[in-house]
């Protein structure tokens, strides 16, 4: 299951949690990528929409293919608003190989970044402003223009 | 009658409509001056399942999602 | 510097403290890679033996190209024995851009795993037994047999 | 003299040598069958630095060592 938080990620917990969670399991390669919000064009924080019953299908596809391929993979997003300086997602791989590992990573933060169902806004002087120039269409998109 | 919902940005509350397909739901929301300037750009689920095609049917209570441009992370 | 340390990593802490060193730094990813000890061929742990000095300029100019690439890494490596299931590695990369962490967390542990000067060792009956057949000779090796 | 130096599973002491080059230092580690065998698969790192010619000089003082293939992580 995809784990959602309302507001910042306690990174340092969840990161130890899915360490100790596949402690036994006996993979061999654990790659964790945290994304931080950043201060830039003058905004106070983001914050995120998440729709859920399709993030939840998403990411069972990602667990099936990953399976596939070797490799566990676990997933955790903000709701809400997230400060600077605070992080807002972390997705991780787990496998016995390190190739198989680097490259899940890489896909499943990608395919992420493209396809779930996440909505970010600027905060900036108070307003909740969506992000629009930096998002992207999923995959289809424009079906109903007719 | 189908639910139409619009999800992160659109702000805009569900409707219902009376559509057999996915196409009867594109004629009626071009109608709609606040939803036709995302439909270049939504995806669009039907009972939370991304579809894409016109010709998908559509019966009583089903539920149509519209998924503006993404950003996660 | 690499962070050296006798027998297994402890990764939580390391994890948690190189987070919060950078929480301040506007990176937005953080990616490390953790190397755990696989239970495989009935070993009971693996040993490393380390050239530091080498280790050290590697690690320099690693981090002169992840400079240039706008990234920072950060390697901690256990010395001596680290039993099954238990940690001995651990490579990561800041930076602003996902796309430069991704890229880089990948050459940089491939380039680990090519050229740092440090040798590993199956435990084994009480043996230390040099894995000659998963080892890889350094760039340029062969140069002295004439 | 220089000194030799045989790293990770090279089980064998430092020694010392006369030589003005690597190039004599290969040829007296020739003549050593505990060396022989890693000479194919070793590089070789001039006062901690690797290097990639046998003609790269040598002074009274200088480390030459060693490096069999490695394994890391």
């Amino acid at each position: 299951m995809v784990e959602l938080y309302d507001g910042p990620l306690d990174v340092p917990t969840i990161l130890q949690r899915w360490y100790e969670e596949e402690a036994q399991s006996n993979y061999g390669a654990y790659i964790p990528f945290i994304g931080t919000v950043r201060a830039e064009d003058e905004i106070d924080g983001l914050s995120f929409d998440i729709y859920e019953p399709i993030l939840a299908s998403w990411f069972d596809a990602w667990q099936q293919r990953a399976k596939e391929a070797g490799a566990l993979v676990k997933m955790a997003h903000s709701r809400g608003d997230v400060p600077l300086h605070h992080s807002s997602y972390i997705a991780a791989v787990f496998s016995p190989k390190r190739r198989v590992a680097l490259e899940t990573i890489d896909l499943f933060v990608e395919d992420f970044k493209a396809s779930a169902p996440i909505w970010k806004y600027d905060l900036k002087n108070g307003e909740r402003i969506y992000a629009k120039d930096r998002s992207t269409p999923i995959s289809g998109s424009g079906l109903l223009k007719g | 009658m189908v639910r139409i919902e619009f999800l992160g940005p659109i702000q805009k509350a569900s409707i219902e409509l009376e559509a057999s397909s996915l196409r009867d739901v594109a004629d009626q929301l071009h109608h709609d001056k606040e939803v036709r300037e995302w439909l270049e750009t939504a995806a669009v689920a039907v009972n939370d399942t991304l579809v894409a095609s016109l010709d998908t049917p559509l019966k009583d209570g089903d539920k149509v999602s519209l998924l503006p441009p993404v950003c996660g992370g």
